[in-house]
């Protein structure tokens, strides 16, 4: 077919180069994992020193924990958006994705502004509490990030839900309770697997917010820049980077192929 | 079960009045269809049935003695098959028609063989562990059906229950449901704008037009007669024949006709199939289109009234288009209906 | 209606929370960018210093350029991979989407890889060619991290456009290059719109790209974690930090009511 | 125009034959219907002649004396009716309806002058500046026919063009249809999986089955001399009569019938119309369905063959269900065809 011909010409040199641009420094970047004084032996002392170990596990929890809080968060509140009419709506509805149009670093500072030491709750509060620079700190700096996008994901595949199937639900005798079990959860299932999965990409990657907040906890991303620019152990900071991908990456194929095609794309 | 609705009405928040206030009233295993154009009100006055949407106040809904007009759809136990059906697609077939026990919370060993049971009425047995994307459009309306009559509903309701499938199934799927739902043995409504799926369905038709029904008789009696010119021209098609009426005297452009009683201040209708051509009819028309439908030809004759006035010729050799030919009609065949208001 | 009543209970307390936690800390960022020595002034004071100014236009500059170029490269590929099938179609699919896997800093990271002084182009070429530093650097960083977002985006929509409106174009005469114009890329434009918005306020606040790479360029991110941190200058950070969500927040609200409704999740 | 298709045949990757080696002529001004069931081969078939599918190699397509086989879609001037309709909806009703003009680069009054011609035409001047999206249905259905017809085409192709509409309205659109196809004066062949539709519009059907051509003829042709019995069932719905047939005699479970002629080997076929339930009928059956359908009844028949016999009553008092009631057909209507194969 003519057509067919027309794109292949079309097509060709611009994904010859894409691949050379996207795959090459990956290539070159696995191997300067092995280029250090350790060999390949470095991806052992990955697994070795509790300082890269420890800070692996944590990054991957917080990043869990985050995925889970901002499904579940968004999805109430997206449903709730989408089947209620109320005045305020569409302002409630900004104010829910005003995070999309914040960097990380801005995030990490309105969090310190939240609970910092000079921050809100520290002045309100008679216990002095302070949980910017922790793990809680960490934890809501990205749920601050995550839950926009999850939130318009939700939304637009709520949007799609059949209402006839809560219906015929209803009529079956199902309580409002069994009608979410039933029916609106599995119709959001492959939404919710892809936008957690994006929701878990971006936190696993964060760096802005984490550089900004972590003073007393490390994330990978950190050690990485660490790694690369003071200590100047490219090795290592690349062997980090592999891994850091290899768990992200194989997420977002699972989820993939959980949700079916190209829906990964939300988020 | 008994139905009876009175005073039943619904108005939108936004003022439109969806249903003017109805009375129906429905006899145990009676089959009822509405039938109306699409924007009658009549799936509106379904799911105030079924319980999906609140009627206005003063509305009284009841089955049987009791009186449900504030009970929540899930405590009706009504039956109801959506114009999408509206299968589980999470769940296998057996799993969808097993929902509504499931719910009310009946032993695993009895939902089994009430499925079992029912799967084998609308002939599913074949298709019990499929899955709802593995089936075609007839294979899903029966499950629609299967699921909505599994849990013994008191009513059944039906929401344009064959509009999803492809005019050659929805014939043959039409006689099945019929004699289905008289196994069943159950009070059912359903909402359609096809009369010949009407009259084929159903025991009594309830015609509806703009939010009220307008007449309710069986298919025959709506047929024979109608009462206004909107039941005559939905159910059978009837033609208005224009033309100026003088006691018991039509005059048309293309002829005169005698009428079956004083016509005057009346509207009169004919169907295609009391439009005979032959040669000694009083009137004079040229055929305008010639249509072979196997048992017979649908002729469009203009020049007999303002509009093309189609009439049916069953004999072989039909005539043909831009030819004259004369045609009659039958004083008994004519209807004397009211003059439509609107128009008048 | 007993399920509205039941949602609404559900609901309140959680929205109640969501908008202390989400428009709370924004107040008092907004408020912070008055409490300085300029006060209120600090906003003028962005127009009037070349540093500022000058920051912000680049960010801007960079942040559009990215977009246009991942909208194109990420059509056409997209086009391509989901009309043709061939074998390795499945692996480069994987490798456009890579980047998805890895952080900004790990980006940053493969461009000095690529183009920085040790880099592979710089080996490879005569001319001792250095990018990674300079805006080129940033450029080609941002669009690493943009294409597979935006490029998901776009296969997703092309799926579901109507291959019967490009053979309508076609049997009325119009050769393969009209069809594009005419029928797939009307056809894409939400998701396009909708796609590019995201790239666009995430190159705006891309921090760790900018972090690694940026030694001789300034982008506004960085401006304000300098100000945060190193300067202390609390107001100037709070100040810049506004001005960037609002460049970004108005654009993506553009792009919403171009695109249509929550179409803007994609990306 | 004259379309010619000889050895046409379209074999897919995985060896799926979609379409066996056909020949099929259609005259100047001819408007040919394919008809078939789905998955037949008549879209495919369709798609070959507009272009838009590469048929096997040794197909020939000729277009009067020109071999377009290779040409691409682009180039043969062919208007084409989707059945979706396919309408940009980027584009206003005026724009889509000039988008084939402007293709073929005309100047922009000339666009206008021939825009305006066509609106009128299909009585669409009310809707020239409105968005795709603000027309209902069977307008939608004029503008594509509009928009396919505006380039002046060589050959419109029409794939299911009534079969987005509901039954209501596909039927006042078929004839409507008919008539602007006769005004077109142009070649036309449409796909249709409904035999009313084909027998309506079309001059000539060409009945299909399994990526063959089975029978061609004019309507009135196929529906009293069909060749086969997939003819006579899928044109006219003929019921087989299972029996054994003994020379001139059919030995039914419900009696014994006269055959017109020796039916050894044969299959005999016979339509509901031409069952006649009558006191002295030959014939016992019990009655299983009685549908009204206005002018007549469906009566539902069994124990006279294998499956529910369906007859047409005409008279007012129908017989009930599980009445035993008489019934005979006359020799002349009984059908003998070539046994099928499959079955025998």
């Amino acid at each position: 077919m003519s057509n067919r011909t027309f794109v292949l010409a079309c097509l060709t040199p611009l994904l010859i180069f894409s691949l050379a641009f996207l795959a090459l420094p990956l290539v070159r970047l696995f191997l300067a994992s092995g280029e250090g004084d350790a060999g390949w032996a470095v991806y052992l002392d990955i697994l070795r020193k509790p300082r890269y170990l420890n800070t692996l596990v944590l990054t991957v929890l917080v990043s869990l924990a985050t995925t889970f809080a901002a499904l579940a968060v968004s999805t109430t509140a997206g449903m709730f958006l989408l089947r209620n009419q109320f005045r305020g709506r569409g302002i409630l509805l900004s104010v829910l994705t005003l995070p999309l149009a914040f960097p990380g670093v801005v995030i990490g500072f309105l969090i310190i502004l939240l609970g910092g030491r000079q921050g809100l709750v520290n002045q309100l509060t008679p216990g002095h509490v302070v949980f910017a620079y922790s793990v809680v700190g960490l934890f809501l700096g990205y749920l601050y990030f995550s839950i926009p996008r999850v939130l318009l994901t939700v939304m637009a595949a709520a949007e799609k839900l059949d209402p006839a199937l809560e219906e015929a639900a209803r009529t079956m005798g199902a309580s409002p309770f069994r009608v979410v079990i039933d029916v609106i959860i599995p119709g959001l299932m492959p939404s919710l697997i892809a936008s957690g999965a994006i929701a878990f990409a971006t936190a696993m990657g964060a760096f802005g917010t984490a550089f900004t907040l972590a003073t007393d906890i490390d994330v990978i991303p950190m050690v990485i820049y660490t790694e690369f620019t003071l200590s100047a152990n490219i090795a290592m900071a690349a062997a980090l980077s592999i891994v850091l991908g290899l768990v992200t990456w194989v997420l977002l194929l699972i989820a993939r192929s959980l949700s079916g095609a190209t829906v990964a794309a939300g988020g | 079960m008994t139905l009876r609705l009175t005073n039943t009405a619904k108005t939108y928040p936004d003022g439109t009045r969806a249903l003017l206030p109805t009375e129906l009233s429905v006899d145990r295993g009676e089959i009822v269809s509405l039938l109306g154009p699409s924007g009658c009100g009549k799936t509106t006055l379904l799911r105030i049935i079924a319980g999906l949407e609140t009627p206005d106040a003063g509305s009284e809904i009841w089955f049987d003695s009791d009186n449900v007009t504030s009970l929540p759809v899930e405590r009706r136990k009504v039956g109801m098959v959506f114009q999408s059906y509206a299968l589980f697609p999470n769940m296998s077939v057996r799993a969808n028609i097993g929902y509504g026990l499931k719910m009310q919370k009946l032993p695993k060993s009895e939902i089994d063989a009430r499925v079992t049971e029912v799967l084998e009425m609308c002939q599913l047995q074949a298709f019990a562990g499929r899955a709802i994307d593995a089936l075609s459009g007839g294979q899903r309306q029966r499950v629609a059906l299967a699921r909505a009559i599994a849990p013994r509903p008191r009513l059944l309701l039906l929401d344009e229950p064959l509009s999803a499938l492809d005019a050659a199934l929805r014939e043959a799927l039409r006689d099945e449901l019929a004699v289905l739902l008289r196994e069943f043995d159950i009070t059912a409504i359903f909402v359609t704008h096809d009369q010949d799926e009407a009259m084929a369905i159903a025991d009594r038709v309830a015609v509806m037009s703009s939010g009220q029904v307008v007449q309710s008789g069986t298919p025959e009696d709506l047929y024979r007669n109608p009462k206004s010119a909107f039941v005559a021209g939905f159910v059978g098609n009837a033609m208005r024949l224009e033309g100026r009426c003088e006691a018991a005297r039509l005059e048309l452009a293309g002829g005169a006709l005698t009428l079956p009683g004083d016509g005057t201040g009346q509207d009169v209708f004919v169907r295609a199939e009391d439009v005979e051509i032959s040669a000694d009819g009083p009137l004079t028309a040229r055929v305008e289109t010639v249509t072979f439908l196997g048992t017979h030809y649908r002729i469009g004759l203009s020049g007999i009234t303002g509009d093309v006035l189609a009439a049916i010729y069953a004999g072989q050799n039909a005539p043909r288009v831009g030819e004259r030919v004369k045609a009659g009609i039958k004083p008994e065949a004519l209807m004397l209906l009211p003059q439509d208001p609107a128009r008048a």
